[in-house]
């Protein structure tokens, strides 16, 4: 089972990584979004340090719902999903699966960009390790959230949008307490609110990857069957 | 044939799809070593039965069991599905593919690869990827699966379609060897596939009324 | 009674917000039933049209009650 | 459990009971409602004093919080409805949920608009980020997103279920939104609450309150019913469409 | 000709929308990604003013690139493609009839709920005219060059990657310009410079209608063929 | 058959896909009221040969050409192709179907949806969404585009796949049917199509070399 699994995460970056899959999208996608806001706000350095946490964090949402919908699609429509359902794997392992493969393929990248975005937006240096380590906390919610969204669009074409609509409400709480630790970092180093928020952050992050796959079994048990 | 006590065994099967009853009442029952071949007209239902057994579908009433198996296994674990999609991926090779789906199955003593390949005859085109091979090509590598790693129960949705003559005469060899080995299959087809000996299940649309 | 329209120099809101209610509770109610319509006398028409052939998908009342 | 797949089938197409029940029931439900929301607001407009710091504004809160109300406890409905379907499988459940979702986003969306019409006088703007705010704004998304599954999948029975899964993940921005104004400090003041416990004021505005809140209960039930009964009538029709297909094929 | 031309087009635009979907997916979706931005960036209501046109923009290219990648493809991969090339239509006016119906699923309902927006994000009432104006103006330059990097992504291994590396370059003026627009509405009503990032604006997506569908279809050719 | 002097003509052809060479050298010439049957095994190049009639692949040597036609024409808007895939979209429904490919091929004096489907014993399904059809019901699907829009080249490529017996004989009437109102019909095909008096073409894969 071990093997089965990691298997199929292999096998997901590497299509991932190929075509249509737009891991490079979403990282691109994510610089655009933050060389826009100085654009729209203007190279003013104090608002942009007062910006950049919460701007990253949107970007990395926006970014992580590109790719989204293609999750569990692409292989329901070729009908290897039929054939990965009939493997060793309960259907929860392969949504762990997918969305660990998600996961490296955009939110990964993301986190390692993020100093270079931080420079760019004038976060204090001080502050970078705590927005790394907010983002590595945090980015594996996206991906587990979205596989609820991306299972529950399956069989709609261009089901994108829909996704995004669905996955979106579920996200904020990831964004309130992403922006609200690297914000409390960039205030008061070492702080005890940054540390706090990290926490929450990790709390939703277990949540996510314990009732995300849950969800996305559940569905697309429901729409598939 | 080795003296397996494998059984397939349906009972009252009944199969709606969207909103649409599409058979009910469908009883069956083949032993190890025995093939059962469905047939019946465009729309009758036997890939919709297929799907129930492999439990891709919803089975609304009756039941299906395989007994004589792994009993940790359900059917779907034990069984290997070929239908209509081929679920190959255009952009993976020919030898990745296998190779993907031995790991993922799980293969025990299964054939390698490479031994699948030549069992199709597509040795020559292992490095290809998947979106190079012709439609019969393809076919021939989704039955290449079947050979990586081994499962008892084999559901065929219309196994021998895109098969050139020489291609229908492996696919008959390589389901006798299931067979002989003690497996099952379970087939749908418009056309003949050489299964000596085996039962015919003739769907009709009026099953469902 | 201008006094009460007036709504103490808050009229805009206070008059909006109660148009607001009811152009929202109105559209509600008139797409209920205009569906509901809809659907019932196209169900009949169906019905009729089928004859008394169609006893799988449109079985009699109770039979069928649970 | 003796039931043919037939007749399972005739439970989605036709539950007789359920129609004939709504049937007797619906003309007294719209009678009182009727009643409910005209005297409800008769007091409103007419026969209730004006608050002493909030002005003649404070009317707007006779619509802005019963709907508030009903924002909630058509969620409410939704997920039960929701539940129940996901777990027993009984057939009128989903058509439950599936009704309750317009109408409680149309009593969101005013909530949300009779908020900001509130806010502008109030707070001088229409529109701020508080705790609250967002948090009725997220469950409007979470309405649209439920009735956007539902419209996407073809099949009744899988987006049924599709659809519950959401609905009751959704489920709980109910509790955020109700406790927001106690966990986070923010703009949306409860004291506007206590000052309606306030021993003078208290019994005059209770009253519109109260009827409005009662008005717009009975309505969403009202309605409620009036969609399922459309929702279970619109099922019928694809039904037959399907037995007619079938019909011919045979 | 014209009876070919408007079938595809009704034909895209209903199976974008989906079952009962209709253009108000792009609206709901493109509102919760307006009201995202808030979450993150703080409820600072100068500051928001200032990121509003940027986020406007933003999320139409968000929303834009969800859905672009496969207006070709889907075709293709169903075989739809071979069958509409053997038609009627030279390949040019297929690529104008599939980004005029992206435009009408995704680009015309933004800039109908553009007001609405607006509001949500303190945009001064005054600059309304002229966001509407700009959003009509760029959006179908959005739709066009977006042909041209969804026709490369057909098929091509590695097509994600490539597709945002050869589109988002190509919507960054469109970005710029419209940004630039709305801005400048709002610092002078009736400026100078809103008029003429206007001109510009409408000067590019002109470039793109003419170019885009030559070149989506000259990338269809060497790629299908 | 009409006295029409439409002829498809094939001189000197090659194909190359993926870089490796598929045939070399193929002539052929069919004229109107008259079948072409490409035979031979899976990945000789009948597939690719017919896309090449078609233009949806570049003719990498020698030349195709239909003449006795609309002249203003090319050969591509001159033909029907029907592939493996069949570019059906689930949630349209089948009438809705055959209504847009009438509209968008231009109709001229062809068969309304509604006969088209009749021909194909699809009239009850009419109203369905695609999602809902079987794979052969979804072939007939394909089929009855052929009749909406009259185009005097039919390229079938496998037509009878996934088709049971009852439409296998319609296939067969409605290609006699194109045959004898003066049309041309090059298939390809690993089964019998029971198109009488047809020229039968064999590739092999040694042509390529
Ligand atoms: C768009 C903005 C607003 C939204 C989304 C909103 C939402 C809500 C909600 C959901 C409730 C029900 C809370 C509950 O019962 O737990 C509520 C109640 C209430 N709202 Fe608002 N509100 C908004 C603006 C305002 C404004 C501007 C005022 C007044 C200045 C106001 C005054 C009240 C009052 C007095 C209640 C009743 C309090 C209670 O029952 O606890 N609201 N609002
Ligand atoms: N995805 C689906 N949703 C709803 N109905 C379906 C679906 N697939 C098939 N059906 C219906 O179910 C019935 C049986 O279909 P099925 O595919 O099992 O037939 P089949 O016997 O395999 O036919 P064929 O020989 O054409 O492959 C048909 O009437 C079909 O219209
Ligand atoms: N898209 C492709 N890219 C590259 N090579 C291809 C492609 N499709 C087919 N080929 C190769 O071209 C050759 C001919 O393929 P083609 O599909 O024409 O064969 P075919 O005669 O139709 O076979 P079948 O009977 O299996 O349908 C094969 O060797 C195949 O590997
Ligand atoms: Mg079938
Ligand atoms: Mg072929």
């Amino acid at each position: 089972m071990r093997r089965a699994f990691l298997a199929l995460v292999a096998r997901d970056i590497r299509l991932a990584a190929g075509i249509g899959g737009g891991g490079g999208m979403a990282v691109f996608f994510f610089l655009t979004v933050v060389a826009i806001v100085p654009l729209g706000v203007g190279p003013d350095r104090p608002v942009l340090e007062l910006l950049a946490p919460g701007m990253l964090w949107v970007g990395l949402l926006l970014a992580s719902l590109l790719t989204l919908d293609r999750m569990f699609q692409a292989d329901v429509e070729d009908g290897s999903f039929d054939l990965l359902s009939m493997g060793p794997l309960p259907l929860e392992l392969v949504a762990v699966a997918k969305s660990l493969a998600h996961w490296v393929v955009t939110g990964l990248p993301l986190v390692i960009a993020a100093p270079v975005l931080g420079i760019l937006l004038n976060l204090p240096p001080e502050t970078m390790p705590w927005l790394m380590l907010a983002m590595l906390v945090g980015t594996p919610a996206l991906s587990f959230i979205g596989a609820v969204g991306a299972a529950l669009t399956v069989g709609v074409r261009r089901g994108g949008l829909l996704a995004s609509l669905l996955v979106l409400p579920f996200y904020v709480p990831v964004l309130i307490f992403g922006v609200g630790a690297v914000e409390a970092a960039a205030v008061g180093f070492e702080g005890q609110a940054a540390r706090q928020a990290l926490l929450f952050l990790g709390a939703i992050t277990l949540a996510a990857i314990a009732i995300g796959p849950l969800g996305a079994a559940a569905a697309l048990r429901a729409i598939l069957r | 044939m080795t003296t397996s006590d494998l059984r397939l065994a349906a009972r009252d099967l009944a199969c709606i799809r969207g909103g649409r009853l599409v058979f009910e009442g469908l009883s069956f029952e083949v032993g190890a070593g025995h093939a059962l071949v469905l047939t019946g007209p465009n729309g009758a239902g036997k890939s919709s039965l297929l799907r129930q057994i492999a439990g891709l579908l919803e089975v609304e009433q009756g039941e299906v069991a395989l007994t004589g198996g792994d009993p940790e296994c359900g059917i779907a674990e034990q069984s290997h599905y070929v239908g209509h999609l081929d679920g190959l991926k255009p952009m993976m090779s020919v030898i990745e593919t296998l190779r993907f789906w031995r790991a993922f199955l799980g293969a025990g003593d299964a054939a390698s690869p490479d031994a699948a390949l030549q069992a199709m005859a597509l040795a020559p085109l292992a490095d290809l990827p998947v979106a190079y091979l012709s439609a019969g090509q393809k076919r021939r590598l989704s039955l290449a699966r079947l050979a990586v790693a081994p499962r008892p129960l084999w559901l065929l949705d219309e196994p021998s379609v895109a098969l050139d003559a020489a291609s229908v005469a492996r696919l008959r060899d390589f389901m006798a060897a299931h067979l002989a080995g003690g497996g099952i299959i379970v087939a749908a087809t418009h056309l003949d596939l050489g299964l000596q000996g085996a039962a015919e299940l003739r769907l009709t649309r009026e099953m469902a009324s | 009674m201008a006094e009460f329209f007036h709504m103490g120099g808050y009229a805009a809101y206070v008059w909006t917000c109660y148009g607001l209610a009811a152009a929202v509770v109105a559209a509600l109610v008139w797409q209920s039933l205009s569906d509901w319509r809809r659907q019932s006398s196209l169900a009949d028409k169906l019905e009729k049209a089928a004859g008394g052939r169609v006893r799988r998908a449109a079985a009699p009342a109770r039979e069928d009650d649970r | 459990m003796s039931l043919t797949a037939a007749q399972k089938f005739h439970a989605y197409a036709n539950p007789a009971r359920f129609m004939a029940l709504s049937d007797r029931l619906l003309a007294p439900l719209w009678a009182l409602t009727l009643l409910t929301l005209g005297a409800g607001l008769w007091f409103a407009l007419f026969n209730s004093p004006p608050d002493y710091q909030q002005g003649e504004t404070v009317r707007i809160m006779y619509v802005h919080v019963p709907s508030a109300w009903l924002a909630m406890l058509g969620y409410s409905v939704m997920a039960l409805a929701s539940a129940v379907a996901l777990i027993f499988r009984h057939p009128l459940a989903d058509v439950a949920a599936k009704s309750a979702a317009p109408i409680g986003a149309a009593f969101t969306f005013l909530a949300l608009a009779t908020g900001s019409l509130w806010g502008k006088p109030m707070w001088g703007t229409w529109w701020e980020w508080d705790a609250r705010m967002t948090s009725v704004l997220v469950l409007f998304f979470l309405y649209l997103g439920y009735m956007a599954l539902w419209a996407t999948i073809e099949d009744p029975l899988r987006a049924a279920r599709a659809a519950a899964v959401l609905a009751l993940a959704g489920a709980i921005n109910i509790p955020v939104i109700r406790y927001s104004v106690v966990w986070w400090n923010t703009l949306h003041q409860p004291a506007s609450v206590f000052r309606m416990d306030g021993p003078t004021i208290a019994p005059a505005m209770l009253l519109p309150l109260g009827l409005m809140a009662a008005g717009f209960t009975l309505l969403f039930f009202t309605l409620h019913l009036v969609r399922m009964r459309a929702e279970i009538m619109r099922r019928r029709v694809r039904n037959l469409r399907l037995a007619r297909a079938d019909e011919g094929e045979a």
